[in-house]
Parts: structure tokens; sequence; C-alpha cells
């Protein structure tokens, strides 16, 4: 049986194909202006890879900022449900959850048997979501998948604490005249949005496995900051990209959904 | 710059502290400057005003506070989260605003999560929102009902003499502190605002004797000086929530200005801030702690606090006045704009800014800022400030 | 006759200003580079080159701006309030106030009846208000800034935004393009939020008319009118030169008032 | 603030707004259809408020006659005080010549009524030197009166100081910005102990002195105890109210407990009070008899219980929903008394007040009480997890009404809640409550678009199986 999952993030779209329980391939784009679009590219990327038709295809879920936007999706679930549901199967001892989206971050809690049990979202402050960092590569001329590995290469510890991310951007723009280096800047974005992430995880009271799924996972500099951050060893998702997470879940839940 | 004062000023576990727990002394940590330090001197303990200073991050604060809450008591529960108050035998919080009070229910709840961040003993002190009447005599309770506290937690007898000692010491460094008011409102000024509000800063950390007689030598050194710091610069007087922020001083002092005086929570007020030392000393501290109505916490009491400003502020012969505020904090948030409004009405300017607590971010924007202050200070006619201290 | 010259490196862009006694002879404005003393150097260079002057014909040189205290060859360092004060009152002799809307944030200054520096606020609560507002809204709609003005005028339903946060109106921004309203509904909605946030600062100081308006946002006519309809006053846009360079020309002037107070 | 508001009189706009909405209540289906499509923004409150019949009749009428009042004090030589939504007003009623005016009151309303809700006054606050980070409750209307569009107010007496510093700043502000006398109630943390009590009948006593000193007039016992007297009934109705909520499914309307606590806070102590009253424990018996819910339609699938308070924008968006998702709303930290007669807090001595009428003295301590219990000065002043306090309150009020689940709902104003409701949600959640907090502001919606608000709550309700 062949099912889908389509997450429509807010600067990527994800698509993953599976058959039964093995993911038979997965797509990643970015995003375009209009969400339908992008939906529709990954989704026949995905599909293209995989040499099937979208008829082949007996459930499609959406998720993501633009899952109401699908036009091929059947129903749709919240990006929580199908974060944990993604990084439950891949992980089975996972009991929280982080990911880091463009608009939001969340950190999920799960029971034994994969259920939520909590969850939450970034306060209302865009510093701590994938935007912050979106800005920020902007602002330093770096390649966003670049920020990670530049950050890891630094010397001095610089902080960086406005709440506000267009000011924390000017904030940048003032290490930069004062012709600090980047990778040292670099690294104080990653420790100053991981410590916000991680505050919001430890409301939550963190129950090991942590895992962290999501794009930004990809990012060394958060990842590694974000682990100091908890206090505890945080794993990352066992042979796949933890982009696709979302979309896998989604996907998943549509395999629940059809047996 | 005396070492002792700047160290005191810009370190949380000084050496003074280290050592009075070297001779096996107990240190108490207290929030508000509404609570009377006076008893725990007498009962052999050593007061600490506590701070949140070089508190980079909030990733253990965030965990228990909002986000809508002023960063000052975040930064004390994160430091207390990361082992930095470790050194403290007790606690007393205090309902200095919304947002102080409840540090009470967070740094419990931290201190159930994360065993060993919370201090042995914690004390709530509810001290009123006016300063007479049935309230004086309510806080006159209060006062008691922690001196029993103390006794019990400490096992020791507050007796009225040993209260009585520690009422005129502590006068005896409040008269200190008026000397160094005296001093900065001289024509020449001798001392640049880092020095001086290092030294007062230093005041709330520090033992008694210890403090006071370099407090003494410090006075002394400034009656020799002969240089004046303000010669050709703007003097200002800085203004509103807690600061404990050097950064923020020096900022002011690195553009043509120099920091005359300034009214943080701490420090002295007026020649008549000092403790009754005749009759009894409880109702004494009582009458002390609520007179003036120096915070904006005393609700409703902003004409007594306007004038006193105003009178300070006259007669430390300052230019213009920065008036400061940590953000989300509503009490001087609110009441900085009446200042403003008011000052300019008697030919002050005025510069509001509001911050975070703790590590100065934005320096550029914030020096700018500041540069143009004193630029708006400088192309408009000094005569009309300067005729205003005369009158 | 005296030259004199204004430098103004601000975070985005850098200006420069040479003037021959109160003329001016030449200007230029170029993007900030990583290093204020290169974009320094790199601008004034460029005006030198224009007018055909060399460095040391400049008898007194003023610096302003955010990297001003990186600037090699200035004489003197003045605060980008008090030149854009300055510049204003020159380019529009009865400016009473002064809204000074730059990349990074916006200034409303306020001066007396003899142009001295009476009074300014700045935006350091949040950067919705700023330059930087209309630079991402105008990334998110994938248009130029200068467009959003040009298409704001056609639309007679500016949309409302939820968020005043620079980051969380973006996610405003696509929403109502998801939801397919027209583009010139979003961009008079943009600039009315701008404007909306603007004229709360402005208000916090008593308006005095005349009010001009300088910096980069000053070019764009979509929140220049927004403002005009919050504020119910016509706002006196600059003609004479691009008000990007006033802060570079009241620097210049400064120079001048230098120069001349030095003789003296 | 724009030119084009300065034109318009606050207070006038609501006596205007109710006098001829209370007509309404005798409209026909097809009129009041008409006259909708002229009201858009009116409409979202009006509409589910005329659904409830009668109780609308009488809320509108004392509206009308609470902002005509307002409108009319200066020709009446009428003293204005300004004061808290949390302040029983029942002892300004007793006075002949004092008109309340409530800000939290004037600041929904807008927030209910109008387009831009009152962001414009919000700002307006701003822009003469208030904070622009303090409570939205108060900076809506405020902005309104400190910029002379309401009526002008003569002293401001309140009762926050110790509970909400926020809200108390905001009154002496406007106090000293309008250079008008001030006085508020000062509360400790402890509300039990007899040292306390002892405190709060001072410091009632010395508002009194206040307010017979800057308006000249004394009061009048007999009305006094009148007013109390008919107090006592209304808490009574109010006590029954809540009795009946307990049932499964629960027999009242959601939209009732902001009109009672809307109403308590203007008219407690008057007699139109009593009536809506009246009329709502009418209907609700008959609900009940007949065994359905007070949801408009559809079976009850959900018992929700607002750990603090309810979302004012939109007319009463958030309550709609409620209605149309089929939860039923088992009130607020807001919408109860405190009394002794009260279901939950019988039993717990120096929680509750008594109204005891037999002498002035006794009346002035009753009111004392009274204040000290208001939903907020009793609940959220001590430690919240101190006895009798934010969380035993809402765990035994979610207990007793057999809550699925707590909603948290306020203003980021408020730095009371924002500094511990994390510790609550938390605490709930270990006894088996399932907690949402929404981050938007109860009054402004420019913090969080309703839309966000109400995706995180269909997401809470799923994720959580609560539905």
């Amino acid at each position: 049986m062949l099912t889908a999952g389509c997450d429509v993030g807010s600067r990527t779209a994800k698509a993953v194909i599976l058959k039964n329980d093995t993911i038979l391939t997965d797509a990643v784009i970015s995003a375009r202006l209009d969400p339908i679009e992008s939906a529709e590219n990954v989704m026949d990327m995905a599909l293209e890879q995989a040499g099937l038709a979208l008829e082949d295809i007996q459930k499609i879920i959406g998720t993501g900022y633009g899952q109401q936007q699908i036009p091929f999706a059947h129903t749709c679930e919240s990006e929580i449900v199908c974060h944990a549901r993604g990084a439950f199967w891949n992980m089975p001892t996972a009991r929280t959850i982080v990911d880091i989206g463009g608009q939001d971050s969340k950190a999920i809690k799960l029971d034994a048997d994969g259920r939520v049990i909590r969850y939450s979202y970034n306060d209302k402050c865009a510093a701590g979501t994938g935007r912050f960092l979106e800005i920020m590569a902007d602002a330093l001329q770096v390649d966003l998948d670049e920020m990670g590995a530049c950050g890891q290469t630094y010397q001095e510890e610089i902080s960086i604490s406005n709440q506000c991310v267009i000011f924390a951007e000017t904030e940048v723009v003032s290490l930069i005249n004062e012709e600090k280096d980047v990778a040292d800047i670099l690294n104080a974005l990653h420790c100053s949005l991981s410590n916000r992430v991680a505050s919001q995880v430890r409301s939550l009271l963190i129950e090991e496995d942590v895992v962290m799924t999501g794009g930004v996972a990809k990012n060394v500099g958060v990842f590694d900051a974000l682990a100091q951050g908890l206090g505890v060893e945080l794993k990352p998702l066992e042979g796949i990209d933890p982009q696709i997470n979302g979309a896998l879940g989604a996907a998943l839940i549509a395999a629940d959904g059809t047996n | 710059m005396k070492k002792v004062f700047t160290e005191a000023a810009t370190r949380l576990n000084i050496p003074a502290i280290q050592k009075w727990k070297e001779a096996g002394g107990k240190v108490v940590g207290y929030t508000c400057s509404f609570t009377p330090v006076e008893l725990f001197y007498a009962a052999g303990i050593l007061p600490v005003r506590l701070r949140g200073i070089d508190a980079t991050s909030m990733e253990i604060a965030d965990a228990y506070y909002g986000p809508f809450v002023c960063s000052f008591p975040k930064a004390l529960l994160q430091l207390a989260g990361s082992g930095r108050y470790a050194f403290l035998d007790g606690v007393v919080i205090s309902n200095g605003c919304d947002t102080m009070r409840r540090l009470d229910d967070c740094w419990r709840k931290m201190g159930q999560d994360m065993p060993g961040t919370a201090p042995p003993w914690f004390y709530y002190v509810d001290v009123p929102h006016k300063p007479d009447g049935h309230a004086r005599d309510w806080y006159v309770n209060q006062i008691k009902k922690m001196m029993a506290a103390v006794e019990k937690q400490f096992h020791v007898t507050l007796t009225e003499e040993a209260l009585g000692r520690a009422v005129r010491k502590q006068n005896n460094v409040r008269r200190l502190l008026w000397e160094l008011e005296k001093l900065r409102q001289a024509d020449d000024l001798k001392v640049t605002g880092a020095e001086a509000y290092a030294a007062i800063v230093a005041g709330t950390v520090m033992p008694r004797d210890d403090y006071a007689a370099h407090l003494a030598d410090l006075i002394d050194d400034i009656r020799t000086r002969k240089a004046d710091v303000a010669a050709d610069r703007k003097r200002l007087f800085l203004s509103g929530s807690v600061c404990d922020d050097f950064d923020l001083i020096s900022l002011i002092e690195e553009s043509d200005a120099v920091v005359a005086g300034e009214n943080v929570c701490f420090g002295v007020r007026t020649a008549e801030d000092y403790v009754e030392e005749t009759g009894d000393p409880v109702a004494a501290l009582a009458a002390r702690y609520l007179s003036g109505s120096v915070c904006p916490r005393m609700l409703g009491w902003y004409r007594e606090r306007a004038s006193m400003h105003m009178q300070r502020i006259k007669h430390l012969k300052a230019d213009g006045v920065i008036l400061q505020n940590i953000r989300f904090c509503d009490l001087h948030g609110s009441e900085n704009g009446l200042f403003e409004r008011d000052l300019e009405k008697n030919g002050l300017p005025a510069l509001r800014i509001e911050r975070e607590y703790g590590p100065l971010v934005d320096r550029g924007r914030l020096k700018m800022r500041v540069d143009a202050f004193i630029e708006q200070l400088t192309s408009q006619k000094k005569s009309t400030l300067r005729g205003n201290h005369a009158t | 006759m005296t030259i004199t010259a204004g430098c103004d490196v601000g975070s985005l862009t850098s200006k420069a200003v040479v003037m021959k006694n109160r003329r001016i002879l030449g200007a230029a404005i170029i993007r900030s580079g990583p290093k204020p003393a290169e974009s320094a150097a790199q601008v004034m260079a460029g005006v030198l080159e224009q007018t055909g002057l060399s460095q040391k014909e400049v008898a007194c040189c003023v610096g302003t701006g955010y990297g001003r205290e990186k600037i090699a060859f200035v004489d003197q360092v003045v605060s980008e309030i008090s030149c854009h004060a300055k510049g204003a009152r020159w380019l529009v002799p009865s400016a009473r106030t002064i809204f000074d809307i730059g990349g990074q944030d916006c200034k409303v200054i306020k001066l007396d009846p003899h142009g001295n520096l009476e009074k300014f606020v700045t935006n350091d609560k949040c950067a919705s208000g700023t330059g930087r507002f209309l630079d991402v809204m105008a990334k998110v709609m994938n248009m130029k800034v200068s467009d959003l003005g040009k298409l704001a005028a056609k639309s007679d339903a500016p949309v409302t935004f939820a968020s005043v946060c620079t980051v969380f109106a973006q996610a405003d921004v696509i929403k109502h393009i998801n939801a397919r309203r027209p583009v010139a509904d979003i961009c008079a909605g943009i600039n009315t939020a701008m404007a909306n946030r603007v004229s709360m600062l402005a208000n916090t100081i008593k308006l005095e008319k005349d009010i001009c308006i300088t910096g980069g946002v000053a070019k764009n006519d979509g929140v220049v009118k927004a403002l005009n309809k919050i504020l119910g006053c016509r706002i006196k846009q600059i003609k004479r030169v691009d008000p990007q360079l006033t802060g570079a020309v009241g620097a210049a002037l400064f120079a001048l008032e230098k120069n001349n107070g030095d003789k003296k | 603030m724009r030119p084009e508001l300065k034109e318009y009189n606050l207070d006038w706009l609501f006596a205007a707004t109710f006098n001829v909405s209370r007509n309404l209540c005798n409209a026909t289906p097809g009129e009041l259809k008409a006259m909708f499509d002229y009201i858009p923004y009116v409409r979202p409150l009006l509409e589910p408020l005329l659904a409830t019949g009668k109780p609308a009749m009488t809320f509108l009428d004392f509206f009308g006659d609470y902002y005509t009042d307002i409108v009319h004090a200066r020709e009446n030589n009428k003293k204005v005080v300004m004061t808290t939504f949390c302040f029983d007003p029942s002892v300004f009623h007793a006075i002949e010549n004092l008109v309340p005016v409530t800000l939290e009151i004037g600041t929904a309303l807008t927030s209910m009524l109008w387009k831009r809700g009152s962001s414009d006054f919000m700002d307006y606050c701003t822009e003469i030197g208030f904070s622009e980070t303090g409570c939205s409750s108060q900076r809506g209307a405020m902005g309104a009166y400190l910029a002379g569009l309401g009526a002008k107010i003569d002293l401001v007496a309140l009762n926050m100081g110790g509970v909400c510093d926020t809200n108390a700043n905001a009154y002496s502000f406007a106090a000293q910005y309008l250079d008008i006398p001030y006085y508020g109630l000062d509360y400790p943390a402890n509300l039990t102990s007899a040292e306390v009590q002892d405190y709060h009948h001072k410091d009632y006593r010395a508002l009194i002195q206040f307010i017979q000193d800057n308006t000249g007039c004394r009061f009048d016992i007999d009305r006094l105890r009148e007013v109390l007297e008919e107090k006592k009934k209304q808490d009574d109705l109010m006590n029954e109210l809540e009795e009946m909520q307990r049932l499964v499914p629960n027999p009242v309307p959601g939209i009732y407990h902001v009109m009672i606590y809307a109403g308590r806070y203007i008219f407690s102590g008057k007699k139109k009070y009593t009536q809506m009253l009246r009329e709502m424990v009418a209907i609700v018996r008959e609900t009940a008899e007949q065994g359905r819910s007070g949801l408009k339609h559809g079976p009850e699938r959900n018992r929700s219980f607002l750990a603090y308070i309810d979302n004012y924008s939109l007319g009463i968006a958030m309550i709609e929903w409620f209605e149309k998702k089929g939860i039923s709303h088992v009130g607020s930290i807001l919408s109860r008394t405190f009394a002794e007669t009260a279901p939950y807090t019988t039993g717990v001595p120096g929680t509750s007040y008594r109204i005891d009428t037999t002498s002035l003295d006794t009346m002035i301590d009753s009111m004392a009480d009274i204040n000290a219990r208001m939903p907020m000065t009793r609940t959220i002043r001590g430690p919240y997890d101190a006895p009798n306090m934010w969380l035993e309150d809402t765990i035994s009020l979610a207990r007793m009404y057999q809550a699925d689940c707590c909603i948290y709902c306020g203003t980021p104003g408020c730095r009371n809640t924002w500094s511990n409701v994390k510790l609550l949600a938390r605490d709930l959640e270990s006894v088996g409550f399932p907690t949402h907090i929404v981050h938007a502001d109860s009054f402004d919606t420019r913090v969080e678009a309703w839309e966000t608000t109400q995706m995180r709550l269909e997401e809470f309700y799923k994720i959580r199986g609560l539905l």
C-alpha cells in the first residue's frame, strides 16, 4: 500500500512516499510564494523519483504552515502530531522532541506509546524560530546551510541577547563593523537561538531520549548549543534527513488510517 | 578608582563575602531596598542585595517565568539556577513589584526541579504600598515577624541593643554616602559617575565596618583632588529602574558627559535619610523605610518623589536627566513619562531609554542617542538651565 | 571660499557631500560594506572624483552615522540626529519637526524656532516603523520598496495587520497573499502599519509645523501619504537633494561652522 | 491619536449604542437582520447577546443607564470616580452624587465593538508617556479619558495595589496626569489571618474618609443597607447559577459568564442587576429540567474552565467558537462571587465574605471583606500554590464543574500571571487537566490575530483528544 505526506513550510516544502512502512522516496524543495505551487512541485518531484503517479497513492496527508492550501491532500494533521509520529517511528525511545521551524519552534513530549502528552510553541517571539537564522544568514551573507559548520570554528565567545530579531540583526551588523570574526558571530547566534528553545523544552520537564527534528537540526552549531542548553544528550534522527520528518509522520499517519 | 569597590560592584561572590563565609558567617540575600537590612546586621548576618550581573542567557529562567516580564528577576533566577548564588543561607523576597514577588513562586519551583539551587531559607515580607497611618503600623508588625523568623532560623536573639548598634552603624554609612553626594554637588566635580556608582553599589553587598572605612577613605581622597572631571562636559543625572550595569555608566561617560548623580533603588536621597536612633528601633526602621515613598511601587505618591528628585537634580547641578527603565517595568516605565513631562516644564531636558537588565546590547544605537542628547544640551542656551538651579 | 565635506556612514548605505561655502558641489550614495572605514573612504573618493577635488582641498570634514567613530579622514564627529536636524533645517528653513526614517531606526526630531535641537525620540522598543520593516515586507512581496508606494496608491481598502512585529507581520503578508487579497491593498496595508508606528512615536513629542521627512523612506510616497492621513497634516518633502543625503549635508554644514569657528 | 477620533466622546458613543440596542429586543428577526447589515462591527457582540432573550434586554438596559449617568454626571452635579473592575462598586451606589467609571469595561467594549478595537486609545497612552507594556485592559479606555474624550474624572479609588501593581500603577498614573486625588486599597499576600482582616478594615475606613473628603458627601446608611441587602440576593442568585453549572450537561450558556461579571463590575447592589440574574436563573432552571445544555445547538462535547479571564476581541469570538465546537464554558476566575454562601467557599474560613447589615460598622467591614475577596484580589494575591490561591482555586473549580481541560487567556501586560502561568500549567497537567496557554491579548488583537489563537485552540483540543 502506498501513502504520502506533504509538509509545506514557510521556507521549504517536503514530500515523502511510503510503501507500507518503508520510505520509497522523499523530496525537499525551497518554498514558492504560493503554497499550492510548492505542494505540487515537491509532490511531482517525489512521484517522479518513485516513478509513480498521484493516483497510485492511496492516501496523502498534508501538514505544515501551508497545509490548508495543499490541493491533493485528503486530510491535514498538525505539525505536532506529524513530527511526533515521525520521530517515534524512527526512535521508539524518544520521549521529548524539539523541532525548530521557520515560523515557530516546538517542544513535544511523548509517552511510551508515542502519544503526545504535552507540547509547547515558542513564546511570542520570533527570536526562537528558524526565521531568526534566515535573517541572520542574510545579514552575514552566509549560506544558511553552511552556518553550522562555519560557526564551529569560533574562537571568541560573544553573546547576542537582543529580544527583537531585527535589533539582533543590528547587533550583528555592529559586530561586523567591530570586525568580529564571522565564526564567532555565528556561534553567538546559535547559542542565542538554542537558549530560547532550551527554556521552552525545560518548561515541559525534559525526559530522555531527547531528539531534534526539522531542517535546523542539520545545523551542528545549533544542535550542539541546544544539547548544552538542555544539559542532556540530544539525539539526531537515525538514517533519515531530519528535515523530512514532518512529511514522514504525515505519510505514516496516512498509513495508520488506511490499515 | 578603588579596586575594592569596582570589584564589589562588578562581581557576585566578592572576597569580602568569601571571608565572611570562611569565618562561619551567614549571608542572606534580599531583592528590594524596602528590606530593613539593619536587623540582619544586628543578628550578625551579612545582608547582600541580589544582583543579576553577567547573566548572558536565560535558558533556565525562561523555563519558569513567562515571556512578558522584567529581565531583572529573571536574571536572578538564572544565576541561582546556574549555582552562582550557592553561598546564600537565605533569601528575603518582598512585593517590590508583581514580577519580583513572583520570584518566590519561581525560585521554589526551580528548587524542586534542580536540587541545591534554592537557598535553605526563604522569607517573604509584605511591604505596604503606602507610607503612613495603619500601613506604618502594619509594617512595624511585619518587621517584628521577620525578626522572630530570623531568630528562629539562625538561632540568634535580636536584642534591642544589638539593633540599636546596627542602626547606628547603618546611619553612619548613610551619612558617609550623603557626604559623597555633597561632594558631587560642588561646582568642580571631583569624582566620575563610574567611581561614585561603584562605591554606592558596593555598599549594598559589603560588610559594614569594612565598607565604612573604605568609603571614608574615598571621601578623603576626593577632597584632596584638584581636577574638575566635568570641565566642559555635561553633568547628567541617571534615574529609573534598578541598574547594576556599569557599561551603561561608562557608555555615558565615554561621551562628553559625567554622571553627577543617580536615583536607582539604592544609595541615599536626602540628608534626613537615616533611622531615628532614640526610641523604639523597630518603629524607627518602619518609619525610615517607608518615608519619602522613594519607589513608584508606593502608588499615588508621585508628587513626593518628584520634588525630592527635582531637589537633588538641582543641587547636583545636572544639565540633563537620563530616565531609564527595564523593558516590562511598568512602574518606572510610566513614572518616567511623568518625570519627563515635569522635568521639561522646569527647563531640564530628559532622555528616556528602555533597556534590558544585564549585559548592554545595542551599544551603537544607545551611544548615538546619548551623543545626540549631549549635543541637544549644548545647542540649547545653558543660561536657562543654570538659571533654574539658581532659583 | 571654503570647501567642506560631510560623510554619513550608515549600516545600510554610506553618503558623502562636498560643499563650497553653502553650495553643494557633489554628492554620492553607496551601499555600505562590512567595514565602515572602507565604505567611508570609498564614498568620499567617489564625490571627490565627481567634483575633481582632492582630499587636501577639503578645509574641514565632519563624519556622522552609525560608523562615524571609524572614519579616518574626518576632523570631527557629530551624531546623525544633529546632522539630520541641521541638514533638514537648511533644506527646509521652516522645518520644526523632522522625521528621519532610516534603515535600522526611526527618529523624530524637534527644533526650536532658532533651529536648535530641542528634543528627539527614537524607536528603541520595536523595529517596525523602520526602513527595515519595508525592506522585509517588500522582499516577501518580491518587489522593490519603491513599488510599494506606487502600488499602494491604487488601493482603497488597505489590509490590516494583526501583528506590529516585523517578523510576524511577514507571516501576515504571506497569509494575505494566500488569501488572494489584491496586491495594492497589501502594499497599502504595509504602508499604513508603518505609518501608524511612526505616528505613535512622533506623537510622544508635541509636533510643531512645518514637518519634513528625511532618510531613505522619505522617497516612499505611500508611507508619506499614510503619515499625512494619520497625523492630519502635510509633511514637506525635500526636493533639492535626495532626502537620503540630508545627514551628510548637515555634516558638511557643521564642517563649515567648525572651520569658520576655528579661523576666529 | 488620529484627529478624526478626537471628535467623539466615548461615554456618549456607548450610551447611544446601548440606548439604541435596548430597543432592538422587541425587533422582529427581519428588522434585526436589516439592522445588523448597518452595524457590521457591533453585530458579533449584539447578535449572540440578543439571542439570550430577556437577560439581554435587562443587560442592555442597565448598560444604557450606566453610560447615560456618566454622560450627564456634570449637569446633575455628580462626581465621577474612576475605578477598576475588581472593585465592588456598591459602595459608590450608596452615595447619592457619585458615579463610577470602570476602565476595563470600557476597554472590553471597544475591543468587542470597534473595528480597530481600542488600539488608538492604547497608543495614545504611550504618546503621553505611559508604559507601552502596561496592561491593555486599562490602556484602552484610559487613553480616551486622559485625552478628554470621556467624562471629566474627579477622583480615583481602587483596590489593586499589592495584588496587581500594574493595574494600580495605571490608575495612579491617570490620577497624577489629571492631577486629581487617588486612593488605593492595599493587599498583603495573606488573605485569612486576623491581622490582615484588621488591616483591610482600617484601610477601607480610610478609603471612605477619602471619598467623603473629596466628594463632600456622607454615606446614607439606609441606602447602604439597601444596596448590601440587594447584593446578598445577587450573590444567592449567582450561587444558584454556579450550582446548576455542575450539572452534566451544563445548562448555563457561556455568554452568561461575561454578562454576569460585566454587570457585577458596574451594577453590583442595583436592582436591575438582580433582575437580570433572576431572568437567567429562570431560563437555566428550565433548561436544566429538560436536561439540555446551555449550548445553542448540538450536544455538550467538552467542558472547559478558563483559568484566568476570557477573550474580548472581535465580539465574543472565543465564546462563539466554543459554541460552534460544542464546548461548554464552565466559567473563568472572574465569573463568581466568594460569598460565604458560594458552593466552593463554604467551610474554608476567612476565604469568603459575609454581608452583615446590622450597623454602619458591620456594613463597612463587610464591604472591606467583599473587596478583599473579589475574584483577583482573592485568587492571585499570594503565591500561586499557597492555600486558597490561584492553583487551588483553579483545581477545585475545575473539578467541581467537571472540566475536561483548562485554558489560560490573559494579556501580555499581566506581570502577575505571566510570572507563574507556566508553573500553574505544569501543576494542572500533573493533576490531570490538559492546559493550554493562549499567547494572545484579550483586549488587543494586534498582539496575536484571532485566526492564530483559534488555530492553536483547534490544535490543542484535537491533539489532546478533548473533542
